[in-house]
Parts: structure tokens; sequence; C-alpha cells
């Protein structure tokens, strides 16, 4: 293709392992245009920031290239003595990580960080050309005093700063919350479109790749399987794995969990409305939870009954996860109740520490961990983390029965009873969580806690673990309270939601009632930054509130603005109007 | 930032007053009556009761652990049992000719292992690494009396370029002691050079290996800023700590050495006192040599603040 | 732990560390040190202690293979063993000071607290005081002696090996297996055996070979020194501290049990190295 | 290391009477050294006159961090004494002895009161005269409590402070508690060098003597420099100085000669290997001198078994002295069989029981000890206790008698376990007058008293030879003590080690013998 400032032929790459070669990237081959986008999309593992970083002639250490060429702006990159590769690096491609906060120095200014990376612009100048504020003091600072959002924007500051070409742009906003991720990818998308550089963006998140790119290459296992103008991958994949790969997404507008089939069928499975005579399994009431002198979690309410899911939404620091670990006795609250069975002849103090709750209350409130790689001990079998809590809660009476449950339970969460024997490092993500569940539910939980359970996984994985759990709480009558950051996630597994903030309640209701009219003004914030997998999609929420200026409104006696059907919104008011908001 | 370095300091203080009361308990611990081992075997029941009254063993040991803090508050560590003379005086005088090779030492030791460590760190894997991690290698493996015997026979005996001991005692000064002082430092650097080239290089891998390096060269910035403005700052963190540690060991670990080259240092003086029992200079030794270890730590620490913004502008204790 | 799940963790360190050459030479140069040590009384024919007046400072020869010292011992039977016992008090030491030190390690990461807040200062003021001292006091106060010694290198370098361990155990504490453990309600005991002490057997054992290292040389310094193994006990310290002036007339006499003893450590740095690479284990040594 | 961690005992081994190089010990040493494969060990320093002048550099043992010149305390600093002062009486080369600051000296008829006749024109450092008054005065500050001097304890029982009688400046009489005809030889003590009158606060730092060199500098424990005394009575030294160095440390004294930073080291008994190494060495050599200290096996005589007379016999004769000799001492030495004192002493007795292994069996079985084992303790206190250990195990094996060899720590041995085991090993220093010698380590009681032994008849002939005037009716005495020591006592003493001392090649004119060494007429080759 003539006009390619980027283009990458046949490009290989393999590292040694244990004395042989490991391919990671098989005969890869991309061109980009000046003043275009394109998209390296791909599960973990798929080869995608491999194939980023060759563009600025990086590889990792211990990788070598087997086979191709990558060539910018004309320049063999892996053929240039290292002085033409320095000057290339810093004058015709630059990079923006992943994680801005790893990616800085942390010995060194902001404002020299900057400066070095050559370019004629002042710094100050580059610092409020990516918006931040009061640039003269920031470049003074150092990058632990600037949050996620700032050090991502410092980061991108750095890279235009020399006025490259060429923009690689490795995952730039994973790790950041949804309303920071939307300001920093419209800043990327004006500064692309502003100095007409050409960029290859990295992501897993097909959202993110639809708002983005004019193109989209699909890696799998470090192959292509398919390359298109966005528009027509997102409207019309060929592959069947794209096809999954789209289909697996969750969407605000579904109902309920999709199903997807084998060639990326897509079928919305409806929600089972719960029983009103559902007893409450968990109340709480009034929760207040502080870490020293600082209030993470201020005064929650809520109930959650048996086969019910609760999903708690909030961005982080939203207290989210500490009332979660709070629930499970990881934590004292400082303030309020929590109840097990509030209706029951014999509720249950869930506001004591795990260690002073009888042994009956610990094994029926059980927690899934958010990072599946840690939550299981990494030199015990699986097997044996199931048997564990089998014998320790004496569901299981002897050695020979306790196996057999942990067999059943992998079984139940869909696995192969015979990986009971593996380690965990043995398994794939997806099948350690499944694990991690089936541990909770050695307990014969009647509530279970999933905090953020699905956050570190591809999103085929993640679809299955939802559906595995929605229907072990049908299975099981299992009172559950989700906790995510993940709206569209939410959307289609939740009963009710919970929307935090600060440690507050801003929001809550059921999920049809809170999706179709967000009443709180960081709701419609929240929503309106969530970026649908189309790059025709429309805002979910319309108008402009994601700017709009507000404050807390609520009294004491007069928290809730009631919206019917326990849908009901924490009072506000715009910042400048003393009008208090009521009903959109 | 002031916070943090107040409360390093109280740390301190607080774990010399630990280390003080722990010398004191281990050094009563010791066996025979310190009054029948001054006077002798001869020494008769009254003289050794009139010198009991006179060295306060009389007394509980709570109260002797005060006025033995309270004096050495005032610089009065006592006098010794053997020859009298002011704890105090002999024993800075030892510290300072300690001192004398500690300085060259660590000159030494420290800036060359640093540099090598840093070649070994670059290089990693290719042959300047393969021959740096090998000397070193051998340098911790061979003990250091090993490195000093061989250093005297071969620059002593063999070749007569140094002395191969110290003749003047502990009141030499500096002009007298400096021509031999550059064998025994060559022994202990040798042997301390060797943990901080290795510190040094482990970290400097680990740092390279970092994103932000990773960043800086895609930034375009040639190596030498790369790893000067970028890595050694954070390189040089872990290794702090282990050099603090080694400056603290040559307080008290060069016994071995001098004892080789008979240097009137602390190490020396620290052999003679425990084989006299002298009590009173062992308390001090082990006294001055937590101070000194406390305050390579507490330097650590700061030089660590230095190189650290993060400890700089917020300060966590660990 | 149950044999089932020892297996694969076992065979997976044993393959890990066939990877690492560096370990394997080695394990292999102390495995080769442990045979001789415990063959001695094979390998040679003389007795390491028996003087001979009429056979003293001989060069090398076919009855001497390594000469013979001033008293007429033979030099290669005293270095052969001499092992023994740089070898039997160096492993007791380290065990006793590795366990000790795990033990309560892990128990100061996982209570945390005032507990740890304690034991971290009581230890950093064990600590202060040089090494030296404190072993040359030890020993000065019980008599020297195989078990004096091994106490008083417990004594010395239990604090570090606390650091190190606690360290190690401080990355495994916020793990989410063990707070599932946590929220379950198991006891300390039970935490640490069944969830730390699995996942820092590898830091526990590169703490033993670097620790042994420094053992051999502390042990073979306070032997120089006179204050460890008395003659005419065959000790590589003190044979050197005994030769080391003759060196010129008898290399051999010094060379040999300089040489023993500097392939022992450098066997067990290079496991240790190994090991700490195989395995993963970030060494952040404190020095010594 | 010989004995600076013990000051005080040095001063109980040294003493006046001379061990010289004898004619009576040499067929010994001949004997033992003939072995084939043996380690020739260097024969003696270099011989001719020394060149006047220069600065011979001496590396030595501290005695103690509380060094002090008086020569009267504990803890003087053994190697500055003959450089600064002059005693009474010395030890001449044949064991007898010699004049010093006394010219001449007699007994009265019952040897109660000795009258010494003193050198005229003798000056001290500082200028003064040398008179009656100072000899006196020496003697009183020896038996001043406040000095607490090891030789007082040898002396008051003969000497009355308050007696002592100047008749004119050149005399002195000592009028004696008891009759002693072996007074003389006990001023040849080294804590007996005569200081100025009245210096008793002065003397230790100060240094006045009429010795051949006069003081410059002293550090305890550190290093110091003595200056030719060109007015010395007998003529000026050799040399313009000599510089002391004290290091503690035996390898770092033997490396400090070999890099040739010192010519001599006093007070070092160089082992075997390091005193081949130096006499290889182009810049040292060795030098012997004989007979310099007696190695001991003390039996408690009262521990059992060696309660029993017939065991002690039975210890002693089971085991061959000329076998030790030969594996601890690598032939450097002379067999003592039991005979504590030297060949080389006038009244030294050859005559002792032959080897007898047989004999030892047959009195072991009366004794009812048949198979005898006991514990034998050495340390690394010296390096020759555990050889000598070694080598009595192995040749009284052959009677039987099973040794246990057992070390003890170095550094509690002489508190912990001399005198308190039943068996060990241990040695003296040479030159103590037959008399002292007896008195001190055999008499009934006496503190120094290693074996307990307590024999009425041993002490009866002891004081009937003090009060005998006639020389050989008091040699033929002392041979009968030697007799009892040798038969009925409890010390086993295999025997007399020659002390190798490393010296520069570049020194002249060495002579040292016993306590004894020649300051004035050493000297360097090519000194000035």
């Amino acid at each position: 293709m003539s006009g390619s400032i980027v283009s990458v032929n046949s490009l290989s790459v393999a590292y040694r392992s244990g004395g042989r070669d490991v391919p990671v990237v098989h005969e890869v081959s991309l061109e980009v245009a000046q003043g275009r986008t394109l998209a390296l999309v791909g599960e973990s593992g798929s080869g995608k920031s491999t194939v980023a970083a060759t563009l600025l002639g990086h590889l990792r250490y211990g990788s070598r290239i087997t086979g191709g060429s990558v060539v910018v702006d004309g320049q063999d990159v892996f053929a240039l003595p290292a002085r033409e590769l320095r000057r290339l690096r810093g004058s015709t491609v630059a990079l923006v990580g992943q994680n801005a906060g790893h990616a800085l120095t942390p010995s060194m200014r902001i404002g020299r960080q900057i400066a070095e990376a050559g370019g004629s612009v002042p710094v100050v100048d580059l610092l409020e050309q990516v918006r931040l504020p009061r640039p003269a003091e920031l470049a003074r600072r150092y990058p632990h005093e600037l949050s996620g959002g700032q050090q991502q924007r410092v980061a991108i500051a750095m890279a235009v700063a020399a006025r490259p070409k060429v923009l690689v742009l490795d995952e730039p906003t994973t790790g950041l919350d949804v309303v920071t991720q939307r300001g920093v990818l419209d800043l990327i998308a004006a500064l692309r479109d502003e100095l007409g550089l050409a960029a290859v963006l990295v992501s897993h998140d097909l959202g993110v790749v639809a708002h983005m790119a004019d193109e989209v290459t699909v890696l799998r296992s470090g192959r292509v399987v398919e390359a298109a103008p966005t528009r027509t991958l997102f409207t019309a994949p060929q592959d069947p794995y794209t096809r999954r790969l789209l289909a697996s997404v969750p969407r605000l507008d579904d109902a309920g969990l999709a199903v997807v089939g084998e060639t990326g069928e897509r079928e919305v499975r409806p929600k089972v409305p719960v029983p009103d005579d559902s007893p409450v399994a968990v109340s709480a009431v009034d929760v207040t939870v502080d870490y020293g002198s600082a209030r993470a979690v201020h005064g929650v309410s809520f109930d959650v009954r048996r086969g019910e899911v609760l999903a708690l939404v909030g961005e982080s620091g939203s207290g989210k996860s500490t009332l979660a670990w709070t629930l499970a006795g990881l934590r004292t609250p400082s303030g309020g109740t929590m109840t097990h069975q509030p209706g029951h002849t014999d509720p249950g103090d869930l506001a004591r520490p795990a260690g002073r709750r009888p042994l009956s209350l610990r094994r029926r409130v059980q927690l899934v961990f958010q990072n599946a790689d840690t939550s299981l001990n990494p030199r015990r079998s699986v097997g044996d983390a199931i048997r564990r809590p089998l014998r320790f809660f004496g569901t299981a009476d002897s050695r020979p029965q306790a196996a057999e449950r942990a067999r059943g339970l992998i079984t139940d969460v869909r696995l192969d009873p015979d990986l009971a024997d593996r380690l965990p490092a043995q398994l794939s993500g997806g099948q350690r969580q499944r694990i991690g569940i089936a541990r909770a539910l050695a307990g014969e939980p009647d509530v279970l806690i999933a905090d953020e359970i699905t956050t570190a996984l591809d999103v085929s994985v993640q679809a299955d673990v939802l559906r595995l759990l929605d229907d072990l709480r049908r299975e099981r009558q299992l009172a559950c309270l989700f906790i995510s950051h993940d709206l569209a996630v939410v959307r289609g597994i939740a009963d009710r939601v919970v929307v935090l903030r600060n440690g507050v309640v801003v929001e809550e209701g059921p999920t049809d009632a809170v999706f179709a009219s967000p009443g709180h003004p960081y709701t419609r914030q929240l929503m309106a930054a969530a970026l649908e997998p189309d790059p025709d999609a429309h805002p979910f929420v319309e108008g402009d509130t994601g700017d709009l200026d507000w404050e807390d409104a609520a009294e004491p006696d007069d928290q809730w603005t009631e919206h019917g059907d326990g849908h009901r919104v924490r009072r506000w008011r715009t910042a400048d109007a003393l009008v208090t908001e009521g009903v959109s | 930032m002031l916070s943090f370095v107040a409360r390093r300091i109280a740390a301190a203080f607080g774990t010399l007053l630990l280390s003080s009361v722990l010398v004191f308990l281990a050094v009563q611990a010791l066996p025979g009556d310190v009054a029948t081992q001054v006077l002798g075997k001869d020494a008769t029941p009254d003289a050794v009761a009139a010198l009991r009254t006179q060295l306060g063993l009389d007394q509980p040991a709570w109260e002797r652990y005060f006025d033995w803090v309270r004096g050495a508050l005032h610089g009065d560590f006592g006098t010794s049992l053997v020859s009298g003379k002011a704890v105090g005086g002999e024993v800075s005088l030892y510290l300072g000719n300690s001192a004398l090779i500690a300085l060259i030492t660590v000159l030494f030791a420290v800036t060359g292992s640093i540099v090598l460590g840093i070649v070994a760190g670059l290089y990693r894997d290719r042959w300047p690494d393969h021959l740096i991690s090998t000397v070193s290698l051998v340098g911790m493996s061979v003990p250091e009396f090993v490195v000093a015997t061989v250093l005297v026979l071969c620059f002593s005996v063999a070749l007569p370029w140094f002395p191969a001991v110290v003749l003047y005692g502990p009141e030499a000064s500096v002009g007298q002691l400096l021509p031999a002082v550059w064998l025994p430092a060559l022994a202990l650097a040798i042997v301390m050079a060797a943990y901080i080239v290795r510190m040094t290089r482990t970290s400097v891998i680990d740092v390279m290996a970092g994103e932000y390096v990773t960043t800086a060269r895609l930034k375009g910035l040639s190596t030498w800023r790369v790893v000067t403005r970028h890595a050694l700052p954070s390189a040089l963190l872990p290794t702090l700590h282990v050099i603090a540690l080694n400056v603290a060991w040559l307080a008290g670990g060069v016994a071995v050495v001098e004892n080789v080259f008979n240097y009137p240092g602390i190490g020396k003086l620290m052999l003679s006192s425990v084989q006299n029992r002298d009590l009173p200079v062992i308390q001090a030794i082990a006294l001055v040599s937590a101070v000194v270890y406390v305050c390579c730590n507490l330097a650590a620490d700061l030089a660590a603040m230095a190189l650290n913004p993060k400890l700089r502008t917020r300060g966590r204790t660990r | 732990m149950t044999a089932l799940t020892l297996a694969p963790v076992a065979g997976r360190a044993w393959r890990t560390l066939r990877t690492s050459r560096t370990a394997v030479i080695g394990l292999a140069i102390v495995a080769v040190h442990v045979l001789i040590a415990l063959l001695a009384p094979v390998l040679t024919s003389y007795d390491p202690i028996a003087n001979d007046s009429s056979e003293a400072l001989l060069g090398p020869s076919w009855s001497h293979w390594e000469g013979t010292d001033q008293y007429g011992r033979d030099v290669l039977a005293r270095v052969l063993y001499g092992g023994r016992y740089a070898l039997g008090v160096s492993v007791t030491a380290t065990l006793l000071t590795v366990a000790l030190g795990t033990v309560v390690g892990c128990a100061a990461a996982l209570r945390g607290g005032w507990f740890d807040d304690v034991l971290g200062r009581v230890l950093d003021a064990i600590l202060s005081v040089p090494s030296v001292l404190a072993l040359l006091v030890i020993v000065t106060a019980l008599g020297t002696g195989p078990s004096v010694i091994v106490l008083a290198i417990a004594v010395v370098y239990v604090p570090q090996v606390v650091r190190v361990v606690r360290g190690a155990a401080l990355a495994v504490v916020p793990a989410d297996y063990v707070t599932a453990a946590r929220a379950r309600g198991e006891g300390t005991w039970a935490i640490l055996r069944r969830e730390i002490l699995p996942n820092i057997t590898d830091v526990v054992c590169v703490e033993f070979a670097m620790r042994a290292s420094w053992v051999v040389l502390l042990i073979s310094s306070l032997s120089f020194l006179g204050f460890g193994a008395d003659p005419p006990t065959p000790d590589w310290g003190l044979m050197v501290a005994e030769n080391r002036t003759a060196i010129t007339v008898v290399p051999m006499a010094s060379l040999a049990p300089i040489i023993a003893l500097a392939t022992l450590v450098v066997g067990l740095n290079l496991a240790a190295d190994g090991l700490s690479k195989a395995w993963g284990v970030d060494r952040i040594r404190e020095g010594n | 290391m010989s004995d600076i961690h013990h000051p005080a005992r040095r001063s109980v081994l040294a003493a006046g009477v001379a061990s010289a190089a004898s004619l009576g010990a040499s067929w010994l040493l001949t004997g033992c050294t003939g072995a084939a494969s043996a380690p020739v060990l260097p024969a003696a320093a270099q011989e001719g006159t020394p060149d006047r002048g220069g600065t011979l550099r001496i590396a030595r043992p501290p005695a103690s961090d509380a060094e002090t010149l008086d020569p009267a305390s504990a803890l003087s600093a053994y190697e500055y004494l003959g450089a600064l002062y002059n005693r009474l009486v010395r030890v001449a080369a044949d064991g007898t002895l010699a004049p010093d600051l006394a010219e001449s000296w007699e007994p009265d008829a019952k040897a109660s009161t000795w009258t010494f006749r003193l050198r005229k024109g003798v000056a001290f450092h500082d200028g003064r005269a040398f008179t009656s008054a100072d000899a006196a005065y020496t003697l009183r500050h020896i038996l001043d409590k406040a000095t607490a001097s090891p030789q007082a304890a040898v002396l008051a029982p003969l000497v009355d402070p308050a007696a002592l009688r100047t008749p004119d400046e050149h005399t002195l009489v000592v009028p004696l508690k008891t009759p002693n005809a072996e007074f003389p030889s006990l001023l040849t003590h080294y804590n007996c060098y005569v200081v100025p009158d009245g210096s008793a606060r002065s003397i230790g730092r100060t240094g006045i003597g009429t010795g051949p060199f006069k003081l410059e500098s002293f550090a305890p424990a550190g290093p110091g420099r003595v200056t030719a005394y060109t007015d010395h009575w007998a003529g000026r030294p050799v040399l313009d100085a000599i510089a002391f160095y004290s290091v503690a440390d035996m390898s770092a004294r033997s490396n400090a000669l070999l890099a040739g930073q010192v010519d001599l080291l006093s007070q070092t008994n160089l082992d075997f290997a390091t005193a081949r190494v130096v006499a290889a060495s182009d810049r040292a050599t060795v030098a012997r001198v004989k007979n310099a200290q007696w190695y001991v096996l003390p039996m408690l005589t009262t521990e059992k078994p060696f309660t029993d007379v017939r065991v002690r016999q039975a210890m002693k004769l089971a085991y061959d002295p000329e076998h030790v000799v030969k594996v601890a001492l690598q032939g450097a030495g002379a067999a003592g069989w039991d005979n504590p004192v030297p060949p080389s002493d006038p009244n030294h007795l050859s005559a002792h029981p032959a080897h007898d292994p047989e004999k030892a069996r047959y009195l072991l079985k009366q004794a009812g000890q048949e198979g005898l084992a006991v514990d034998l303790y050495t340390s690394s206190y010296d390096p020759i206790f555990t050889p000598m250990a070694l080598a009595y195990q192995d040749s009284a094996k052959r009677a039987g008698i099973r040794i246990r060899v057992k070390t003890a720590a170095a550094d509690s041995y002489y508190t912990q376990i001399w005198m308190k085991k039943p068996l060990m090993a241990t040695y003296w220093f040479t030159g103590r007058p037959v008399d002292q010698l007896f008195t001190q380590i055999f008499r009934s009681g006496s503190s120094y008293n290693e074996t307990a032994w307590s024999d009425k008849a041993f002490d009866a002939v002891l004081d009937r030879a003090r009060r005998e005037t006639d020389d050989t009716k008091r040699r033929e005495l002392y041979g009968e003590a030697q007799t009892l020591v040798i038969e009925k006592g409890g010390a086993m003493t295999p025997m007399f080690a020659d002390r190798l001392v490393g010296i520069s090649r570049k020194v002249r004119g060495y002579d040292e013998h016993g306590f004894e060494f020649d300051y004035r007429g050493i000297g360097l080759k090519g000194g000035a």
C-alpha cells in the first residue's frame, strides 16, 4: 500500500525459553497510512503488544525477530544502527504505555521527563495541550503526586513532545476508571487529528477500538485472524473468532446475559424474576467503614434476597470492595448493622470479623475474589483448595467424602473433575476463577459475594463465568452481591443496582429502571462514558450530563428522591442553580 | 518529610536504647568475677571485696545499667579494668584509626563496586558481566584472613612495597599509619566490594527491565542518559542499605584483618578486651558500634529519601 | 501436606531447578564436599590428628599427596576430615538459624501489629551489635565447642533470617488465598503451615544456601582468631591460621584448606544464585 | 603467644640463675635431629662483630595494656628493663653469679647477713650518682606492699626492709631473717633492677636507671625508643638506639621480621614451620636460646589416683622422654627425665631412673591401678602442649596406661585447669636459682606448688641446703632434693625446650640466655 507510514511485513518474533524458541508472533503483516488509526485487537497472549513494540524497534529481553521486517517512515527499524534507531524513537515513533504509573521515572520531575523527550515545544505548552490544569506547577511535581489519569496525560504529552509521525498506544486506558478513560481517549483523538498523527492502538477493549480506530487487525495467538476497516469489522465480521469475540461483549442495552454460540450468534437470556416471597438473606443498615481517619464507606444500606443479584457499582475508591470485604468479615465496620437472615429465628451478626463469627455463619457467607491468579495457593492443587473448606466447615465428614464432594463441586462449575490434581498455574484464568467459585460453594453458602470476579478475564471467558454465576444462583437460590465497575456486565446479570460514589449510595433500584432512567448525574456520567462495541453507537445517555456541575443536596432526614419500585436517587442540585433536581 | 526524618531518628534512638540494654545484659552474663579477674588469683578476699565496691559490682544490675547509660551520655564509659585509662578516650582513639581504614575502604570499595556492578548489570550475560560476576563470587567466597595473608605475602614479604604490620600503637598519627593502611583497606575492600557489586548488578538488571527505563529508551535517549538519569537513582536504592550495612560491619567486623596487620583499630581492641574480659571496654565498643550501625542506616534512609521523591514527599516508614 | 500435593510441587521445583546450570553446578560442588566429608576415612588412611615428627613439613609426595604440616600430620587427611567439622557445624548452625528465623519471620508477617513492631526493634538492636563481637562474647562466656558455636551463630544470624523471611512472607500474606483462609477463620498456625510456608520454601531454600556460605566463612574466621575449633581439630580456618606463615615453605598446608573452603563457599553461593534465579526469588540481601 | 595474658605468671617463671648453652645437652640434640627426614632447623645467628651505631628494632608481645617501666611491677615491660637498668648481681653465661652494680658480696659465717660492695662512679641517666641508698631503696620498693611486686613473696621471708644498713655510700648490708647461702641469686630476678632512691611514683614512666640505654619514649602496649647512654659505666653500647614495637599476634610479628620491619622478635618461640620460613628468608634467620623453658605434666598429688606414690612413679617410668623430645620438639631441646633443674645449672643432677614400662606396669598392678586411664588436659595456650600430650599418650601406651587428651580453652587455662585438674600440660621458663625453684614450686604449702606435693623429708633437705655455706656440700644437698623430686614428686618433666628466636641477618652479637640479654653488645652489620 503506498502512502503507508508503517508497514509490517510477515513479522515473526520468538523468545527463548528452556533452550528452545517459542514463537509469539507469526507472520503478521499490517499497514498504517498517514493520519489513520489502526487498532490491534486480541485477548491476552495474542502478541498484540509485542507487535506494537516492534514499531519502535523494541523487543523484550530474550526475544528476537525470526522473520519479516518493520518499516516505519521508510526506515527498516531493525536494520537501523543504534544512533539512527534512537533518532527514530524520539522523533518519528512514540509510545504511550499501558500503565503511566510505571512508565514514568519515579525519581524525576515531570517537566524534566517531558523536556528530555526532545522537540521544541515548551513543556508548559505540552502540558496545556494535554489539558492538564496549572501546567507550570505540575511540571515541578513527581509522578507519584499525580492521579492515574493525569499520569497518562503526562505520558501522552511526553510522547507527542517531539512531534512524532506515529503514535503507538499500548492499552492506553486500561486500569483507568471509565470516566477518566473517556477523557483520555477523547484527548488522544483530538491530538491525533490536531497533529495529523498515524496511530497504532493496542487494546483488548472492543468498545475503545470501535470508538477510536479506522481499521482493525484482530490477532489470536500471534497470528492475524482478520483485518478490516472498523465499521466493516463490527457490522460484518467474517472470521468465527471475531464474531464470537464481538458477541461476547456485554452491552448496556442487554436485558440479560448474552449466550454466544460457536459461530458467534448471540442470544440474550432473559432474567428470571426473583420471587416476591424470597427471604432477605443479608441486610445492611447504615454501614460505615473507616480506614484509620479516612472514611471509605458512609452510611450504606441495602438488602439482598435469596436468589437475587444485587450489583454494587462505582469507580475505584467508591468503597464497593471495602463493603464486600466487610461483609465477608475481613474488616470491622465502625458503624451500622449487617445481619444475616434478619427475619430468621436465629439471625447472624455480620458486623463481627470472621474470626468471631460462629462457624455456621462463616460457612454461609462466602467471598469470591477479584483476581483468580492470586486467590488460589500456587503450591497446592486445586482439589486441595476445595477440600480444605469442605473439611474445615465440616460439610464433608471424611477424607474420601471430601475428595468426592470436591470433584462434584468442580463438575458443578462446569469443569472436568480430573483437574483436581492440577496446580493453579496449570489452569487458564477462567478455569481458576471457576475453581474460586467452587471453593466458595464448598461451605454451602446462601450468600455469595463476587468482588469484580470477571475484571481480569478476557471477554469471552467473562461471558462464560457470568453465565455460570447466573446458573448457580438460580440452582442454589444464592443471594449474590455482585461488585463491578463495568455497567454493561451489571446490566446483564444484576436484578438490582446500587451506585456508589466516594462511599455514598447515589442511586439504587431495579436494574432495568436505573438503566432506563438514570436519575443521578453521576450515574448518567458513568453511562455516558461507557463505550459500546459499535462504531455507530450513540451515547447511551443523551445530553451533556457528563459534564454537568452538581453538588450533593441530601439532608439527614431527606436523602432520597423516590422514583417508585425501589428506584431512588440521592438528592442533588446543579452547582450554579439552587434548583433541586427531580425526575429527568 | 520532616516528620519522616523525625520518626526515623526517634526509631534510631529506640534501637540504640534497646541495644544498650542487650549489650549490658550480655556482658553481665560473661562468667567469672570481674574483680577476681582483675586482681589475679593471688588476690586476698578483702582486696576483691574492696574492688567490687569500687567497681560498683555490689549494686543491683539495673542501677549499674542506669549509671552506665548516664555516664555514656556524658561520654564517660568508665575506666578500663586492664589499663586503668578512661574507656571513652581509649575507644575513640582506636575507633579513629579504624575510621581511617574504613574511609579508604569505603571510598574505593563503594565507588569501584558500584561502577563494576553497573557495568555487569548493563552487559548482562555478556563477557564483562561474566568476568565481574566470577571475580566477585570468588571475592565473597574467600575469607578475609586469606585475602589479608595473601596480600601480606605478595606486597610486604615478596615485594616490600607496604609494611606487613603496623608497628605503632593506638596513638600513632595519621602520617605514621598512612603507609600501613592500604593493605588492610584493600583486603576489606575486596571482601566488601563483592557484595556491593552483586547487589548493584541485580538491582541494575531489575531496574533496567522496568517499564520506565523502557519508556526512557523508547523516547530515544542515549544509553548513558537512560542509565544515569532514569535507572541509577532507583537502582541505587536497594544498594544503599547494603552499603550502609557493610560500613557498619567495618566498625566491628574488621577484627580479623586488623589482627593480621596488627593495626591498632577498634577490632583489635575488641579482641583484646574480650580476651581480657575488660567489660567496660567491651560495652563501650558494642555501644559505639551500635551507634555506627544506627547512623549508617539512618544515613542510608536519608540518602534513599534523596533518591526517592516518593519518600521525600509522602513519607512512609517501611 | 499430602503426598498427592507435595509431588507436583517438588517435581516442579526440581524441573525448574534443572534448567539452571548455575544451581546444578553449585549443588554438585556442595554434594561432592558432603561426599568427601562422609567418605574421609575411606579416602585416606592417615589419621588427621596423628603427629609424626619424622614426616614434618614435607612437600607433596606419593605418600602425602598434599604434604605434611609442622607436626607431620597429613595435610590431605586434615583437609578431608576438615569438611566434617565445617559442614557439620555450619549445616547444624544454618538449619537451626533458618528454622528459627522462618518461624519467627512468618509469625511476624502474619501477626503484624505491635508484635511485629516490637520484634523489629529488638532484631534491629541485636543486629546493631557487630556479629564478631557478639560471637566472641558468647564463645568467651560459654567456652568453645561445636554446640556453643552453633548457638552463637544462631543468635547472630537469626535476626537477619527473620528479616528476609518476614519480607518474603509479607508478600504472601496479602494474597487472596491467605485472606480466604482468614475469612474461613483458620488459626494462625494452620495459615502459616498450609498457606504461607509452601509459598516461601524457595526463599527459605535460597536463604539456607546463602546463609550456609556465610556461616562457613564466619566459623573459619572464628577458628582463625582462635575462638573456634580447638587444635588439633582438623578445621580449615585453624589450618590456615597454623600454617599461613609457612606458606612459602609448605604452600599446600595452607592452600589446600583455602581451596577447600573457597570451593565449598563458591558451591553454596552458586546454588543460592541458581536457585533464586530458577525460582524467581528476588534476592534483596541485607549485606552481612 | 607466650605468657602475655598471664603477666603474673611470667614473674613466677622468671628468675636469675641462667641456663646457658651446655655441653652436656648437646649430645641429645645431635642424637635427635639425626633422623634423616627431620626438618633441618637452622643452627645459629650470624657470627662476627657488629658495626658501631644503628637502631635495632625489636618486636615484642605487650605484657598488658597497663604496662609500666617499674621493674618491680608485675606488669613491667620486660624488654626495656635490661636496656634501662642494672641489677646488683647478674647471671653469667656459665650459670654462675656475676657482678653488675655490686662488685663483690660476701655472707657472714652463718650466711645470715650479706654485705654488698657497690660499684663506684656509676651515674643514673639523670646524672645523679648511684649510691647504696638507691640499692637499699630498690629492695624496700620491691618489699613495699603498694608495689605488689611478685618478687616480694620471695624476699619478704628473708629481708626486713627496716633492717637494711648502708654504712657508706658504696656498701649495702642485708641482715636476713633466716640464713640463706643462696641469697644473692635471688637478686638476679628481673624485678630486682635498681631504681633511684625515692622514685616509686615516677619510675614507671621515666625509666631512669643506670643501664646502657636511656628512655626516649614509651607507650604502654605501644611503641617506644631508647637511646645509647654514652656515660654508661661499662662503656657505651654498640647501638645508637633501640626501637621497641609491641605486636601481640605472633604471626604478625613473624611477618614484620620477614618484611624487614623489625630486626628481632623478643619473647617469641617460633614454631617449627615459621622457623623454617624465617631461616629460608634472605632478610632473617633463627637463633636459639638453649633449654629456655621446661615442660611439665604435673600430677596433682591430692587427687586420685596420684595420691599413691607408686602410681606417680609408674607414670614417670612409663614414658620415654627422648620420644617426647623427638615428637613434640622435633629434637629442639633436651630430655628432662623428670628433673626440673636444667642441665645447664651447676647444681644439676644427671642421674635418673631409666625408662622402664615393665616396671611401671608392675607398680600399677601393685597399686591396684592396672590399665590406668586418665584425662590429660592441654590447650592452644602454647603450641607444644598438645604435641607433648599426644607424645606422652603414645609412649605411655606400652605400660598399659590409657591417656585421653582433652583440649581446654586457652583463655581460662590457668584459672580453670592449672592446679585444678589431676593431670595437665604446662611449662615454666628456665633461669631461676635452684633454691627459688624448689621453694616456690615444690615445697609444701607454696602457692605455686602445682602438684600440691608435700614431703617433709624434701622440705628438710631444702632447709639444710639453704643454711649450708659450703658450696660442695650445698650442691650435694640440692642433688638429694632433686632425687626426691624425681622419685617421689608429682611433676613429670619430659623435656627442656630451646627457644627459636627470629632475628635479622644484619644482627650481630646477639647473646641471650635465661633472662639475660646483652643489650650493650648487640649491634648491626652496617648499622650506622
